[in-house]
């Protein structure tokens, strides 16, 4: 892939500071014209940092940075889309209210913007050019997740990029849909664009790209060919260790605890998803995984079964065998629920209070709380012992809740819950955003309290995450859940195509999606 | 965008010793741009500041006259943090205030008549019943808006305010009018037995500073001891939180309203059957809205809003007296206490950050 | 009939400041940024601009120092919210008591002057019959309200600084990310959110009462506030908004005039019952509001680096 | 009985008030004024406070006048600026509105050597006097004017709060107006405050519109004159001469001079002859008259409401003498019957010609 050409973009000796972290330190990176370049490493290496200060986002502490050969300085975001520059932020960087137009028109320098009519004309015309079927007229709150990273991509291929930047453009994507982004990739990569994508996904590195630079805490600790390379040998690189191994631990399967019999619920509100003839059993030690891209109804089952709504029929949901349809979360939590919803700051934990307050949330009964009355020794013990067993980095049992990192904050919150003993854990999204190590941490002790003969049903996007630590898959889709699969039989290909909706009787064979539409 | 030299870097963990200094930093800056605008007035700033600061502390009497009016600032500040605390912006403590008048002075009025003696702690016990139900009463017109229509509390609550006044000025032009009082807009002047105990002689100084104290405890255990409390506080600031505990946001919010209409209420009560004795026109001059100045000052702190009451209570005292004795404007008490609270917003910005000078490079 | 016209007048005339403000209001609101301190700037620009209108018997320079005032008020407004995101409620009511305060402070001695009257009417169109004295009998400010609130509506829904200035108050993030200066913006919208009370609140001492006394603007800001809420963020209904609470302004007199006997206390809360009457209808629907209301209102933004 | 009682008392250590013989050493008489209002309002507390210059320019040196404005009626906060005053030396305090009564009362009982007087109210204790004026007498004067210069007959009063001194002042403006022109009829609106200009404006424009040209008011403010003199129509100053607000509108005005009763107060208190007196003066003391005519008034008026003048002076023909009916139709003096001040302060009805009922 080299060639005579300078460099698309070249960094020398990149550092930035953040108090208390150096986020980026003397980081050097080139990226050849058409190259497909990987960044990677665990959470909080620096991967973002880097990204926006090329994209003028955030501006370095020291450094140099070259583009196609000629020193640049990048003071914003405009000047970078001036030089060719465009990027697909990690984080939706969307306007909900507005049109899918009007969102790609906000995202191009005004130059290059037209009047409205004439860009709705060119959105679809790029849009069908790479596969990425829009409707430049909708409304991006009504977009599946699917649809609103096309979006993203298309608003960023608009500019007739010569360097594209993606921070984690797939984790929410179905493997199909992901395969068609490739394509497009690397179509794009043929005629001359040069690519920095970012992915904690270790085979679809592998898979797409040319070159990857490996960082950690902020420095950069290697530069490989990641075809040539096995996913272990990179993870090696990334966190300078052996990975984690997650044992398979039998447990004696036992009666059900957690069942569902046709639980239907309508939309509870403009954006939501109506669900419709739901049915799921989890026994006493087993694992229930379900699969699916977000936006499926997965929040909406998952708050009929923590109590956060009862508007369902009391026997639709069954705790040990009573029903608790009608129960609200502290009488669930009574019967012996734990539950550890996917959004941690703002409902897994207040943000503005301690750690041992937090506890509280869901420890309501003595010795935390007597006649009403708050038992702060207890609660703070609790919390200190949950900060050391599950080696949570906070400052003690007296620090604020917002001031943990996503994934210590994780931590904190799936410790509590297992220290509840509960007959029957709900685990969303157990490691979503957290880096290898504590993911592998915290499948250990999911695995550890299956032995001990709880039941627990995990909701996670992550395929590979549902494969590793679960007995049985679903899949859920527009409000409609999948027969089961023991993980041991079931493939990716099948489930993928469920998460689109494709089951014998799913909602895909009734009218066609707009996800399955992505990948014909 | 103004860029200042200094800009802010956030601290890992709030400051806790910032979260004690912010307010008297607050009150610093607030008495040195008041020098300010003392000098720039061509008045001696430090006389005037004497008038301002001393002079309404110079003996028993006056310092009675202060407390005596951290009484209802204080005790609608004590709902208002409960308020605030659940996120709920309740700003029209005054309007309940004022219905909490209304009913205990109603209350008063119908036992209080000539050839029926009823014990007048009893009747005061009453009256401050019916006040504290009053204050409720047009708590839960809010708190029921915001419920059922999910209408705007900020907005609710203080159109409420006009339309107690109102409601005010018609009960004493008609059903509780003085029928011996010459058709003025007055109820009639209540027996001495049916006031509120002086604590000193001397002094207006009434029981109610007692009870005030008594609140003050009992919330302080409320906010930081009781679950309720806490579920209250989860319901407020973080809903889904709340949901997830099972604790339902819609009691935090009506037990906000009830509180802080109870304690507004009870307040209005207490000015009626003390220092004013009768229901007139006007019952408050304002002390649900510099109520809410003495919350923040205390920092959402029951014991705090004692402190932020006797601070207001000079202000506004002193600023009377800047009028008599200095002949300046008495709004300069109401700009003190705006002054106050902006200082203090401003400094609470330290406890989560720090100042650093900006780096020179572009 | 024949009393119509002057009804309608009227009504005009007193949902004129409510209509100047609730505009600025809206433009501040649609960045997101939620300025409970409206009664205040409008006080305080009512009393400078009367103050200087006053003394140089021009009422245009009289505005000039009300919308001054206003942009002076909101920059205080900005520093404490937009550089050290303080909690918007609070700031702005800060801003509202310190406004009360103030004004009054600084109007002490113009109390009981009075500005003279000013020319009212549209020459050509004033003589007609009905729509004449309804219509174009007004001062010329209030027609500049009107043909603010066309212009703001092609602004915000017609030019690419309005769409800008729309998505900076449905994620600030998002714009921060594509690299929009989300606070300069704010800035702007919150100038001009200032100087429109500032306009509103000089109406009200230069033309409507004319003259200045304390309080004078006597809960029309917050009016103003739950204005935008009432037109869902929307400049035409703001208009259509503006001159109904008017007219409801208006009414409790009228009924006084024509004799219905209803205590004129009960009348006296018109206005406020009629608020929150509107309020709660219109916030019924959560979806509704969602869908219309600026996403981030209220919630304090801060840039992690810039 | 209670001037003697204070005569009686020995001279004071300080020898401030009792003592003005004492020659050059002798302190000033410290004499002060609460306001409910702002001393710019142009009406009520502006009237009061030229009577306070009155007593200044009278008494020069031997007084001392301070005042305090804008004191709520609440009396939690009126009850402790008397008490400041009184403490601080002040030895006559003047309270000038309705809603001081009782903070009055009360602070009188803590400080019997201080003199308080109050206006517009009724009780008394033995160091509170209570004076008050026949504004009434003004509004006749005015209405008599109104009658004789309204084209269409029909005129407004906007009027502040229902109290028995506001609709005696509408019943005389009625009384007036209908002895010129029996066919004369009024409207009333209550705006619920005393001094509101935004409200004031309001209520007269709504008058206006609803076909009147004549407007009288009962509130503090000048925004009716000037609302007049924008509409066309003709209004009269209230408590003081309102002219410059608008001098094609402005017919007339009723003003008062409190000076007179408070030079004679402060005189009394001066000479040791100060009693706890109920006061109600008007034009025969020369508190209040209709004054600063509109050229536009003719000369026929003037000397109408002249002869009017007089014959309520002298008593020869007083303003309410029967037979006056209410406007429900109920007689409520009966024929040659002549009110007494008792009849006069509890008014509670509209005379014929008034439309519309009493609020409340
Ligand atoms: N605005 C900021 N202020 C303070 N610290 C920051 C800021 N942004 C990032 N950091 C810190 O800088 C470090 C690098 O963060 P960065 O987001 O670049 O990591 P990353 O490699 O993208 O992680 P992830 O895989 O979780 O996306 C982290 O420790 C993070 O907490
Ligand atoms: N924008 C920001 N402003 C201030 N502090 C920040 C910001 N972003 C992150 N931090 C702080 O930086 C630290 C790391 O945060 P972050 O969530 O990025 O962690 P991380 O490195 O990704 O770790 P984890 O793997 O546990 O998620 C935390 O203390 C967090 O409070
Ligand atoms: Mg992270
Ligand atoms: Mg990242």
């Amino acid at each position: 892939m080299t060639s005579q050409l300078p460099p698309r973009l070249a960094l020398a000796h990149i550092s930035k500071r953040y108090p208390g972290v150096v986020a980026n330190d003397d980081v050097s990176l080139s990226v050849a014209p058409g190259e497909i370049h990987a960044v990677l490493g665990e959470n909080g290496a620096g991967k973002s940092t880097l990204m926006k200060i090329i994209f003028g986002a955030v501006r370095p502490d020291a450094g140099e940075m070259h583009f196609n050969g000629a020193p640049v300085s990048i003071g914003s975001p405009h000047d970078a889309r001036n030089l060719g520059i465009a990027m697909v932020f990690q984080h939706f960087s969307l306007f909900d209210t507005l049109t899918v137009t009007e969102n790609i028109a906000l995202g191009l320098p005004a130059a290059q913007q037209g009047n409205m009519k004439q860009l709705a004309e060119r959105i679809r015309a790029t849009a069908e050019r790479y596969g990425l079927p829009l409707e430049p007229n909708r409304h991006v709150h009504t977009l599946s997740v699917g649809e609103r990273q096309r979006v993203e991509i298309v608003r960023a291929l608009l500019a007739s990029p010569q360097l594209l930047i993606l921070d984690e453009p797939t984790s929410v994507l179905t493997p199909q849909a992901v395969e068609t982004l490739f394509v497009t990739l690397r179509q794009l990569a043929a005629e001359g664009t040069s690519i920095l994508y970012i992915s904690h996904k270790l085979d679809e590195i592998r898979a797409l790209c040319h070159h990857a630079t490996v960082m950690r805490m902020g420095k950069v600790t290697g530069v490989c060919d990641p075809r040539q390379e096995t996913a272990a040998s990179l993870s090696r690189l990334m966190i300078g260790g052996e990975p984690p191994r997650e044992p398979r631990v039998a447990a004696q399967r036992g009666p059900v605890r957690l069942s569902v019999q046709g639980l239907s619920l309508p939309r509870a509100h403009a954006f939501g998803t109506e669900l419709s003839q739901v049915s799921l059993d989890v026994h006493a030690g087993e694992i229930v995984g379900i699969a699916g891209v977000s936006g499926n109804g997965q929040q909406e089952l998952l708050a009929a079964l923590s109590g956060e709504d009862t508007r369902a029929d009391a026997t639709s949901v069954q705790l040990a065998g009573k029903p608790a349809g009608r129960l609200d979360a502290r009488q669930r939590r009574r019967a012996g629920l734990a539950f550890v919803p996917e959004e941690r700051l703002g409902r897994g934990a207040v943000p503005g209070m301690s750690l041992a307050t937090n506890i509280l949330l869901s420890h309501q009964t003595p010795p935390y709380v007597r006649q009403g009355m708050i038992s702060p020794g207890a609660a703070s013990g609790l919390a200190s012992a949950v900060i050391g067993r599950f080696r949570v980095k906070a400052s003690g049992p007296q620090a604020l809740a917002r001031s943990l990192s996503g994934g210590n904050l994780q931590k904190f919150i799936v410790g509590r819950e297992i220290e509840s003993g509960p007959k029957v854990l709900i685990v969303a999204q157990p490691t979503w955003g957290v880096d290898v190590g504590a993911a592998a941490q915290i499948h250990n002790e999911i695995l550890a309290l299956k032995a001990t003969g709880c039941a627990i049903l995990v909701v996670s996007e992550e395929l590979d995450e549902l494969f590793a630590i679960c007995d049985r898959l679903h899949v859920i889709a527009k409000g409609r859940l999948s027969p089961s699969v023991a993980t041991e039989t079931a493939t990716r290909e099948q489930v993928g195509l469920w998460m689109s909706g494709l089951w014998e009787g799913g909602p895909a064979q009734a009218h066609a999606g707009t996800e399955v539409a992505s990948h014909g | 965008m103004p860029r200042s030299p200094l800009r802010l870097a956030p601290r890992g963990m709030p400051s806790r010793a910032m979260a004690y200094a912010s307010p008297v930093l607050a009150l610093a800056l607030t008495l040195l741009f008041g020098a300010l605008l003392f000098l720039a007035l061509g008045k001696d700033p430090v006389a005037a500041l004497k008038v301002f600061l001393a002079d309404p502390l110079r003996d028993k009497r006056a310092i009675g006259e202060v407390l005596l009016k951290t009484v209802p600032l204080v005790l609608c500040a004590l709902g208002l943090s409960v308020c605030y605390r659940a996120n709920v912006w309740n700003i029209g403590a005054d309007g309940q205030l004022i219905a909490g008048g209304i009913c205990a002075g109603a209350a008063v009025l119908y036992f209080d008549v000539p050839g029926q003696t009823m014990n007048g702690t009893v009747v005061l016990v009453l009256a401050s019943l019916a006040g504290i139900a009053g204050g409720m009463a047009w708590a839960s017109l809010t708190a029921l808006l915001k419920d059922r229509f999910n209408a705007n509390e900020i907005l609710v609550s203080l159109m409420l305010t006009y339309i107690a006044q109102q409601l005010l000025l018609w009960v004493v032009n008609g059903p509780l009018k003085d029928p011996n009082g010459m058709n003025f807009p007055q109820s009639k002047v209540f027996s001495s037995e049916y006031l509120l105990p002086n604590l000193m002689s001397g002094s207006r100084l009434h029981a109610g500073f007692v009870v005030m104290l008594v609140l003050v405890a009992v919330m302080t255990v409320f906010v930081f001891r009781s679950f309720a409390g806490y579920r209250l506080q989860v319901g407020g600031t973080a809903p889904a939180a709340a949901r997830y505990a099972g604790f339902s946001a819609r009691s935090a919010l009506w037990s906000a309203l009830l509180i802080s209409g109870a304690t507004a209420g009870l307040a209005g009560a207490f000015e009626v059957v003390g220092p004013i004795g009768q229901l007139l026109p006007s019952i408050s001059p304002g002390y649900g809205f510099t109520a809410i100045i003495v919350a923040f000052i205390g920092r959402l702190h029951p014991v705090g809003t004692v402190f932020g009451g006797i601070m207001m209570s000079l202000f506004y005292i002193g600023g009377e007296m800047a009028q008599s004795r200095l002949g300046l404007p008495s709004a300069i008490g109401w700009v003190f206490q705006g002054m106050l609270l902006f200082f203090l917003l401003a400094c609470d910005t330290l406890i989560d950050n720090r100042l650093r000078w900006r780096a020179t490079t572009a | 009939m024949e009393q119509l016209a002057p009804l309608i007048a009227t009504a005009i005339n007193a949902g004129t400041p409510l209509l100047l403000a609730a505009l600025g209001l809206l433009i501040n609101e649609r960045s997101g940024v939620l300025n409970l301190g409206a009664e205040g700037m409008m006080l305080v620009a009512a009393v400078a601009g009367f103050m200087v209108g006053y003394q140089t018997q021009s009422p245009l320079l009289g505005f000039a120092a009300g919308a001054l005032a206003g942009m002076l008020m909101a920059t205080l407004f900005s520093w404490l919210a937009l550089v050290l995101a303080t909690n918007q409620v609070a700031t702005g009511l800060a801003l509202s008591i310190f406004g009360t305060g103030l004004s009054a402070f600084m109007g002490q001695r113009f109390v009981g002057y009075a500005m003279p009257a000013q020319a009212k009417a549209v020459p050509g169109l004033a003589d007609l019959p009905f729509v004449g004295p309804a219509f174009f009998q007004h001062h010329w400010m209030v027609y500049f309200s009107l043909l603010l609130c066309f212009a703001i509506m092609w602004f915000l829904f017609r030019t690419r600084a309005g769409l800008t200035l729309r998505a900076i108050g449905e994620s600030p993030e998002s714009a921060h990310a594509l690299g929009y200066p989300v606070r300069t913006i704010r800035f702007g919208a919150l100038l001009f959110g200032g100087a429109c009370c500032g306009l509103a609140g000089a109406y009200l001492s230069l033309v409507y009462t004319p003259m200045w006394v304390e309080n004078l603007v006597a809960g029309r800001g917050w009016i103003a506030l739950a204005l935008t809420t009432f037109a869902t963020w929307r400049p035409g209904r703001v208009l259509v908004g503006a001159w109904l609470f008017g007219a409801v302004t208006i009414l409790q007199f009228y009924l006084q005039g024509v004799g219905v006997s209803v205590p004129s206390q009960f009348l006296s809360m018109l206005p406020y019952a009629a608020t929150i009457v509107v309020l709660a209808l219109i916030s019924r629907n959560p979806a509704w509001i969602r869908l219309n209301m600026p996403a981030s209102l209220g919630k304090p933004f801060r840039p992690g680096n810039a | 009985g209670c001037g003697k009682k204070e005569a009686d008392k020995p001279a004071e250590p300080a020898g401030a008030a009792s003592a003005p013989a004492a020659g050059q050493a002798a302190e000033p008489l410290k004499v002060a004024f609460v306001y409910i209002g702002p001393v710019g309002d142009a009406g009520w507390t502006f009237a009061h406070d030229n009577g306070r210059k009155a007593v200044e320019e009278k008494f020069g040196n031997k007084v001392k006048t301070t005042f305090v404005e804008n004191v709520p009626e609440s009396a939690a906060d009126a009850e402790r600026v008397f008490r400041d005053l009184a403490s601080q030396g002040n030895k006559l305090i003047f309270g000038t509105t309705f809603g001081y009564m009782e903070s009055m009362l009360k602070v009188a009982k803590e400080f019997p050597d201080v003199k308080f007087e109050h206006a517009t109210g009724f009780k008394t204790a033995d160091n509170l006097a209570q004076y008050d004026v026949r504004t009434y007498e003004g509004a006749y004067l005015a209405g008599v004017v109104a009658g004789k210069m309204s084209k269409t007959g029909k005129m407004g009063v906007v009027a502040s709060v229902p109290i028995p001194e506001v609709i005696r002042n509408i019943d005389s403006f009625t009384l007036g107006a209908r002895s010129v022109n029996p066919n004369a009829t009024v409207k009333v609106v209550w705006v619920n405050k005393w001094f509101d200009p935004g409200k004031e404006r309001e209520a007269a424009t709504t008058l206006i519109g609803q076909g009147v040209d004549m407007l009288m008011q009962n509130t503090d403010s000048a925004a009716v004159v000037q609302t007049a003199q924008e509409k066309g129509v003709h209004a009269f100053g209230w408590d003081s001469d309102m002219t410059k607000f608008g001098d094609k509108a402005h017919l007339a005005a009723s003003v008062i001079s409190w000076g007179v009763y408070y030079n004679k107060v402060v005189e009394d208190v001066l000479n040791n002859q100060w009693k706890n007196s109920t006061t109600w003066w008007g034009l025969k003391e020369g508190m209040i008259d209709l004054k600063s005519y509109n050229a536009d008034v003719p000369a026929e008026v003037k000397a109408l409401v002249d002869e009017r003048k007089k014959g309520i002076i002298d008593g020869t023909a007083p303003i309410w003498k029967g037979p006056i009916k209410d406007n429900t139709g109920k007689e409520q003096l009966a024929k040659d019957q002549v009110a007494d001040d008792k009849f006069l302060h509890g008014v509670k009805f509209y005379v014929e010609g008034v439309e519309g009922k009493i609020p409340g």
